[in-house]
């Protein structure tokens, strides 16, 4: 088991350092002088704020230094948490946008994710070798999943928050509440969120149906499934098992679709004008604020690794072959 | 096997309907422009104009015929969906078969190059990478998408070429005196093809879905009209909000008609060459 | 009479046309008898196995009965045959090594299993029997993936045979064995039998000299019917049918050597079995065959508890 | 003559290679021309290594296998595999299923007899064919489903027959067949000894390893624990494994409560 885990953190580890690496390697691959050229290109919100930024970044830049020093004092910098200074917001720190902007991405993420995973699993799960169900339910999955994140998200913004006026269209919050520790704007907040958690909610719902209905059809066809109908056990119990083995590709595929499902919740928020990374991102991207740009994606990465780890540990929980399977069994 | 194969093809109402709308599509996409004389960018009249007689998907804000755009735009969705899906389709299948077939070192440096790809959010990479290019063509938004969606396939990939090679024709063959790269090619390979098809086309849906993802940000072609770029420009200039719903709704459900439509061919053509999911 | 299967036809749907593997095969099982089930690939024993107990997807139950300890087992009705399964008929399956959910620990499988059916788990009888196959009491705290190879048979064949039913199929399962194990394995089945656990016992295999250490009675099947039945002994050193005398005289035993003694098999392929032709079905390979041949032979009992298909026989 | 002298086989477990499980541990024996060895093993005995080891699709870990006293390691693949080819156990995992089963003899001509006229290589077909007692319209031209396991093995005979090989390795090559097809396929393979062929012979069934062979080498867990001409092996065995063995064996005739 401690191999199991080493081998997956050896893996993280290499990812985030790839990932640093090319972070710090793009843009010194551009021609020209990057610092020059990137406040040039950049929409700074105060012009007076240009030289300050100029000193400001080739001091971080470092172009005197040697390639491997540039490239130590990056890493230094990344450990302190010292991300720069964002070039449309200037002068907040690009940490700062971020750390704010996090919760409301995490907000639709997580449970989202979570829902989405269980409830696809149970329509997948009933699905499978029922023919009615299974002819309503996948179809509808295949739609769905086939559905771009951004346009699920306009469609139910333009029906629930336009031509029904339902749900508000845009924002965190109301602008008129100013935030608080109360109920109301609580619940702002909630009216605010339910559209964008719908629409990536619907969209995750498809692909795990999907993947749970193929999955507990070859479990239903498994040998053991096999045994126990020859025993006469009731189909309950051969579903029940079915389920539960099922369940465990299905943890696996979580890890795996994690990235499109970020990816999802960023274009949603986009369309919602929520205010987590995903806007953070069209804003660095519309102001070509590169240093926030940069910021977002370690961020999203770093996120990603650690959701990734927290997976395999629950799938080491969840699955009593990995803990027993690596002891060797006695011949 | 082939004529086996041909049989369940035409009577799989699953593959029937799901390759008749992508060629469907793929004939407005490929046909299309060729009967619109006007360049989709071109202002040609009133502005956000409804879908009627003369411009069938209606105008936008700018007076720019959205079905031009539309018909340019499947063009470009399809070609970025084919291109980065098969380039993806090829780096998988060189880095699966190869770590597959000669396992060992090869395969662990494979497979760990594989895995780290694999758990990178490879979106926020595309960003970064198409972020900094100024100008953007529609083919080198296919080729990222294809250097970073294939490492799935290459993981599967290689555990089909894994068991093959444990099989006595493969040893057979080495035992003739045929060396690894033919063996991997004309022993290893037809034994999978309806896979590294099914593989293909699932590549092929995923990168329309990402282009649609890319060009809907704002890192889109710089050069082209895609369908993603349709449902940028309309979120830029609220068409929501004006109420100028066909401005958005066409490009979007022409994007799920065609991934849904892909996926769909490709439960049906599971089914026609997987005996085990026939019904009888 | 324990079991007696009349008529019994069983045939395989396929998109040529159905496969008619088990056409027209009448026998009997008395109790306390172990039924050795032989025959090449392809000659219905299989199908005949599952027919007892449970058809697969693509089998279908064409005609004839099979009657268990007086009442007639509906076998081709999936729902009705469960009250059956597992307190009457039982299954030991070739696939013993993926037979248990790898990730249930083999104690709560057997339980739940027990529950399902409105059985209570009698755990000192439990212990007995695994005591009785040498398996220690802890692997039932166990998951199926900690057993060996062996552990796992054995358990397997303790938990098919825990309610005591009447019948017991055992489907090929020892040819994945090593020969010192499949010498355990038969000898516990005839322990089995020997303490009452299995009233009778169908054992299917290929390997007629195995079958031979155990059963009473050999069947020997060709081409979807009963090519000869009779008590073991009879069948190895006196069989009357063509068939079974060429198989037995083309086995290679241990003392028989190829510089002293050329053994030959039977030449030709065994016919497909969608649309055969009519007549007996081996007079194509068969040295014996004359124009009567063309009709088919019925089973008939030479002498007593002997029973050939063939027209040369009677 | 074919030697092979304290093979061994080590394999690494585990993703980096932690720990070793020693398959075959000094292997010892040889097989002259014009005879029949029988290798006799349980699973996991090893036999099966050995046999790959012979075919050069595993390298050993140490010793040396030798023919006519060089070393194989220093022989060209393709000059090798002119010598000794296989047959391997499952008929139907032997060729590839999207081909038809004649395309064996297809890659044996385009590697080695590249020029050889179409009408000469038929006529090496067929005396191929022959010499395994198959017609060549029954079994030519044909997939591999369409044909039965006893054919299908006679043809990776026959295909070995069209290189002048001096070994042939049969892994278990009758041990997927019915028992009324074995036999003979089995006594093809004792026939190809009269032509100077040495064979190594790999099973798990004593009863097929005593019928055929010269001389018998019995392998438990990887080591040799008896070897010697047959006919001693079978009668006076010396080795407690070789006699738990041959007790173990279902005989036709005997019964093990009498033996």
């Amino acid at each position: 088991m401690r191999r199991y885990f080493g081998r997956k953190l050896l893996v993280y580890g290499l990812t985030f350092f790839m990932a640093v690496t090319v972070n710090w390697l793009v843009p010194r691959l551009m021609p020209g002088d990057p610092v020059a050229s990137m406040l040039a290109r950049a929409r700074v919100a105060q012009p007076e704020a240009q030289e300050a930024l100029r000193v400001y970044y080739n001091n971080l830049f470092g172009f005197d230094l040697p390639w491997w020093q540039q490239y130590l004092n990056s890493w230094g910098s990344l450990f302190r948490g010292d991300f720069g200074i964002s070039l449309w917001a200037f002068p907040t720190p690009v940490a700062d946008l971020l750390t704010r902007a996090v919760p409301y991405s995490l907000a639709l993420l997580i449970p989202s994710i979570l829902i989405s995973w269980v409830v696809g699993n149970r329509l997948g799960a009933l699905a499978a070798r029922r023919k009615i169900l299974d002819n309503t339910v996948l179809p509808v999955s295949y739609v769905l999943t086939a559905t771009p994140y951004l346009w699920l998200a306009a469609l139910m913004a333009w029906a629930f928050g336009i031509v029904w006026g339902i749900f508000p269209v845009a924002g965190g919050y109301s602008f008129s509440i100013t935030p608080s520790f109360t109920w109301d704007f609580f619940l702002d907040l909630a009216w605010h969120w339910l559209l964008p958690f719908a629409s990536l909610f619907l969209v995750a719902l498809g692909g795990w149906a999907i993947g749970m209905r193929n999955v507990i059809i070859y479990e239903l066809e498994s040998d053991y499934a096999n045994y126990l109908s020859a025993l006469g056990a009731p189909q309950r119990l051969i579903r029940r098992y079915a389920f539960r083995n099922a369940v465990l590709p299905q943890i696996t595929g979580l890890a795996l679709q994690l990235g499109v499902l970020v990816a999802g919740a960023l274009v949603t928020e986009i369309v919602f004008s929520y205010p987590g990374l995903g806007s953070l991102i069209l804003a660095a991207i519309q102001n070509k604020d590169f240093f926030l740009l940069q910021g977002a994606f370690l961020f999203i990465v770093l996120g990603v690794l650690i959701a990734n780890f927290i997976i395999d540990v629950v799938y080491v929980i969840v699955d009593p072959r990995t803990r027993v399977g690596m002891a060797g069994a006695s011949a | 096997m082939r004529t086996e194969a041909l049989y369940f093809a035409v009577r799989n109402t699953k593959l029937l309907v799901g390759a008749g709308i992508i060629l469907v599509l793929l004939g407005i996409g490929v046909i299309g422009p060729f009967f619109i004389d006007k360049a989709p960018t071109e202002y040609v009249g009133m502005q956000m104009q409804p879908p009627g007689g003369e411009f069938w998907l209606g105008t936008n804000t700018f007076g720019q015929d959205l079905w031009a755009q539309f018909v340019h735009g499947l063009r470009t969705t399809f070609l970025v969906g084919a291109l980065g899906g098969g380039i993806a389709a090829a780096i998988g299948m060189v880095v699966g078969f190869v770590a597959g077939y000669k396992g060992g070192w090869v395969d662990e440096i494979l497979n760990m190059l594989t895995n780290i790809i694999l758990v990178l959010p490879t979106l926020a990479v595309l960003f970064i990478l198409n972020a900094y290019l100024g100008v953007r063509s529609a083919g080198m938004q296919a080729l990222f998408i294809g250097l970073t969606q294939w490492p799935w396939a290459a993981r599967s990939i290689r555990a089909q070429t894994f068991s093959l090679r444990g099989r006595d024709f493969v040893d057979l063959a080495r035992l003739s005196g045929v060396g690894s790269g033919r063996i991997i090619m004309r022993e290893i390979a037809p034994n999978m093809s309806s896979y590294l098809l099914l593989t293909f086309i699932l590549l092929f849906g995923g990168s329309i879905l990402i282009a649609s993802s890319l060009d809907f940000i704002g890192l889109g072609p710089t050069d082209a009209v895609s369908l993603g770029l349709m449902l940028q420009q309309a979120h830029q200039w609220s068409a929501m909000h004006l109420g100028l719903w066909w401005w958005f709704i066409p490009p979007g459900a022409g994007i799920t008609l065609i991934v849904g439509a892909l996926y769909v061919a490709n439960v049906g053509l599971d089914e026609v060459f997987n005996p085990k999911l026939r019904e009888l | 009479m324990t079991l007696e299967v009349d008529d019994l036809r069983v045939y395989y749907r396929t998109l040529k046309g159905d496969v008619q593997a088990l056409d027209g095969v009448s026998f009997g099982l008395k109790d306390g008898e172990i039924l050795g089930l032989a025959g090449e690939s392809g000659c219905g024993k299989t199908t005949l196995g599952k027919a007892l107990i449970r058809l697969d997807g693509r089998m279908k139950h064409v005609g004839g009965s099979v009657t268990l300890d007086g009442e007639t087992l509906p076998i081709g009705d999936d729902v009705r045959m469960n009250p059956y399964r597992f307190k009457q008929v039982s299954l030991i399956p070739q696939y013993s090594m993926s037979a248990m959910n790898p990730t249930r620990k083999i104690g709560r499988m057997v339980r739940e299993l027990l529950e399902s059916r409105r059985e209570k788990l009698d755990l000192t009888e439990l212990h007995h029997r695994l005591e009785l196959v040498e398996l220690p009491k802890d692997v039932l705290g166990k998951y199926p993936i900690e057993l060996s190879g062996g552990m796992k048979q054995r358990m397997v064949m303790v938990i098919s045979t825990l309610l005591n039913p009447s019948l017991l199929i055992a489907d090929e399962i020892t040819s994945a064995l090593d020969v010192s194990t499949q010498k355990a394995v038969v000898t516990t089945l005839k322990g089995f039998r020997d303490r009452g656990f299995v009233k009778s016992m169908v054992f299917i295999t290929h390997d007629i000299s195995l079958t031979n250490q155990l059963a009473d009675t050999i069947m020997v099947m060709y081409a979807g019917k009963l090519a000869e039945k009779a008590p073991a002994a009879t069948v190895v050193n006196a069989p009357k049918h063509p068939y079974t005398q060429l198989l037995i005289s083309s086995l290679p035993e241990v003392g028989v050597r190829y510089a002293d003694k050329r053994l030959t098999g039977i030449p030709g392929n065994p016919p497909s079995l969608l649309n055969p032709v009519a007549g007996c079905r081996f007079r194509d390979r068969c040295p014996l065959a004359f124009d009567k041949c063309a009709e088919e032979p019925p089973p008939v009992e030479v002498e007593k508890d002997h029973v050939v298909a063939c027209w040369k026989a009677a | 003559m074919l030697k092979l002298d304290g093979v061994t086989k080590v394999y690494r477990i585990g993703a980096f290679g932690g720990q070793t499980m020693t398959a075959v541990d000094e292997a010892g024996f040889e097989i002259k021309p014009g005879e029949v060895v029988s290798l006799i093993g349980e699973s996991g005995s090893g036999k099966s290594t050995i046999g790959k080891m012979v075919l050069r699709l595993l390298s050993p870990t140490a010793g040396t296998i030798s023919i006519d006293g060089h070393d194989i390691k220093k022989m060209g693949k393709r000059d090798y595999y002119r010598k000794v080819q296989g047959v391997f156990q499952d008929p139907f995992s032997s060729y590839n299923p999207v081909f038809k089963a004649d395309r064996v003899f297809g890659m044996i001509r385009e590697v080695y007899f590249k020029g050889v006229p179409d009408k000469e290589w038929t006529a090496k077909i067929e005396a191929a064919l022959d010499a395994v007692r198959l017609s060549p319209g029954a079994v030519l031209n044909k997939f591999p489903h369409q044909l039965s396991g006893g054919q299908l093995q006679r043809l990776l005979i026959a295909r070995a027959l069209l290189l002048d090989i001096e070994y042939l390795v049969a892994d278990e090559i009758i041990s997927m067949l019915d028992a009324s097809t074995r036999i003979d396929v089995l006594n093809l393979l004792a026939d190809l000894k009269l032509r100077g062929l040495g064979v190594l012979f790999i099973t798990h069934d004593l009863a097929l390893g005593n019928y055929i062979s010269d001389r018998t080498v019995v392998l438990h867990k990887g080591r040799i624990v008896e070897y010697g001409p047959t006919d001693a092996v079978f009668e006076q065995p010396e080795h407690a494994y070789t006699r738990k063995l041959l007790a173990s064996v279902p005989q036709l005739h005997t019964k093990w409560e009498d033996a």
